[in-house]
């Protein structure tokens, strides 16, 4: 599945989007952040307080609880400062 | 195209002669156009960029747009946001809303802003004399887009205006 | 000047562009447009005449925008009011109000509407096809103007928005 | 002291405006209505009902209580609908 990152996520990953085939057990949205924040310092760093970082599944918003099977596009990201 | 975003300018007048040109049943037009600040808590600011999920963002206000127009009888809705730098003075968002009656187009103007500053996917990185820093979320802001998640506020009688 | 009162029309884009123009204070601004609608209650109007008080209407739509200054941080505000005869899709008053934040703007232009709806010495005379009849006061308009009796709301902490 | 009409009171009354020396005892907003009422038909037709007529001394809109001692100009109007 595609994984993007926007904002301060994006620099801190150091990557904007990439391709990742996490294991089988990851099944939400929230162990799918603590699977990527063991990749790595600089993903470590990207989800060091998950209560903040948000989540959308095909560009819609979810919450961390939400299964990710079936998504194409993840999407993390800070809480948004638009408008 | 009711949702637009983009790295030009827009013009308001424009886009308020679209919604109303020809047409005798509007009573009522709130523009709202946010702009770029040279100072934010006191500190200025040299400059913005605004980053979108590009994809997500038009989406998600085109979906805005649709609650707003389940909740308030609107007669039109422009809404155009900017991405990519910007300097103080510059326009960022423009929310148009049309109706017969002016609490709804008041309402309706609201709603989307206070929207558009929660759950529209933009980030704001601001360029100050001490460096780049993204614009933190504010509480404000997310407690006026709460004021619109109790069930939608029963229409005023239209005939009462 | 603030307040005008005209026959002619008016052009909400240069009274935004007089307001915001050259300055990086302005961070939100709000334009309210009333627009001569073809219909009122169902029935067919085809024109409408406003007639005013000359002199008072100046002075108390000014009193009105000093008091939607001391209740908000208001960077600028203009008031412009048609008089004379008008036809459907013609706009009949403009209220534009620039402030740093936008609950401001959006509450000082709704302040102002509101009490031009109650307070502001204009009369509406519709033509309608079986002849013309004075607008009668409404309601509505009265209780939207008396929330503002209030006292003044507590202002936003600007650092907040 | 200059009276003037706007809109419905001054159709029914026939003039714009006008000027009158009510009598001495005339002091306030209602007192002077009430004469004015007493002047001919126009006039008690277009003050017919009291509780809607509106008035403003020297461009101020006031209460019927209000003193007319010293206004130069008195206006009576219906309730207002601009915007």
């Amino acid at each position: 599945m595609k994984i993007l990152y926007f904002a301060w996520m994006r620099e801190r990953v150091g990557k904007a989007e990439e391709d990742v085939t996490p294991p089988a057990e990851v099944a939400t949205v929230a162990q799918l952040v603590e699977w990527l924040a063991g990749r790595g310092e600089e993903y470590a760093h990207a989800f060091a307080n998950p209560k903040i970082v948000r989540a959308a599944i095909d560009r819609t918003h979810v919450k961390p609880d939400a299964p990710i099977a079936g998504a194409r596009e993840i999407a993390f990201f800070p809480p948004m400062t638009g408008g | 195209m009711r949702v637009r975003l983009q790295t030009e300018p827009f013009d308001a007048a424009a886009e308020v002669a679209a919604l109303t040109g020809g047409r005798t049943d509007v009573g009522a037009v709130v523009t709202f156009t946010g702009i770029c600040r040279a100072s934010e808590g006191g500190e200025p600011v040299t400059a913005m960029t605004l980053e979108h999920y590009p994809g997500m963002a038009e989406a998600e206000i085109a979906r805005h747009v649709e609650e707003a127009e389940r909740r308030w009888p609107l007669l039109g809705v422009r809404v155009i946001h900017r991405y990519g730098r910007l300097v103080p003075g510059e326009p960022i968002v423009l929310v148009v809303t049309a109706s017969a009656h002016r609490h709804d187009a008041f309402a309706a103007a609201e709603f989307l802003m206070d929207y558009l500053k929660t759950r529209a996917p933009f980030w704001k990185r601001e360029e100050r004399p001490d460096g780049a820093r993204w614009v933190e979320a504010k509480a404000a802001d997310d407690d006026a887009a709460a004021r619109w998640s109790a069930p939608a506020p029963p229409r005023r009688d239209a005939a009462a205006e």
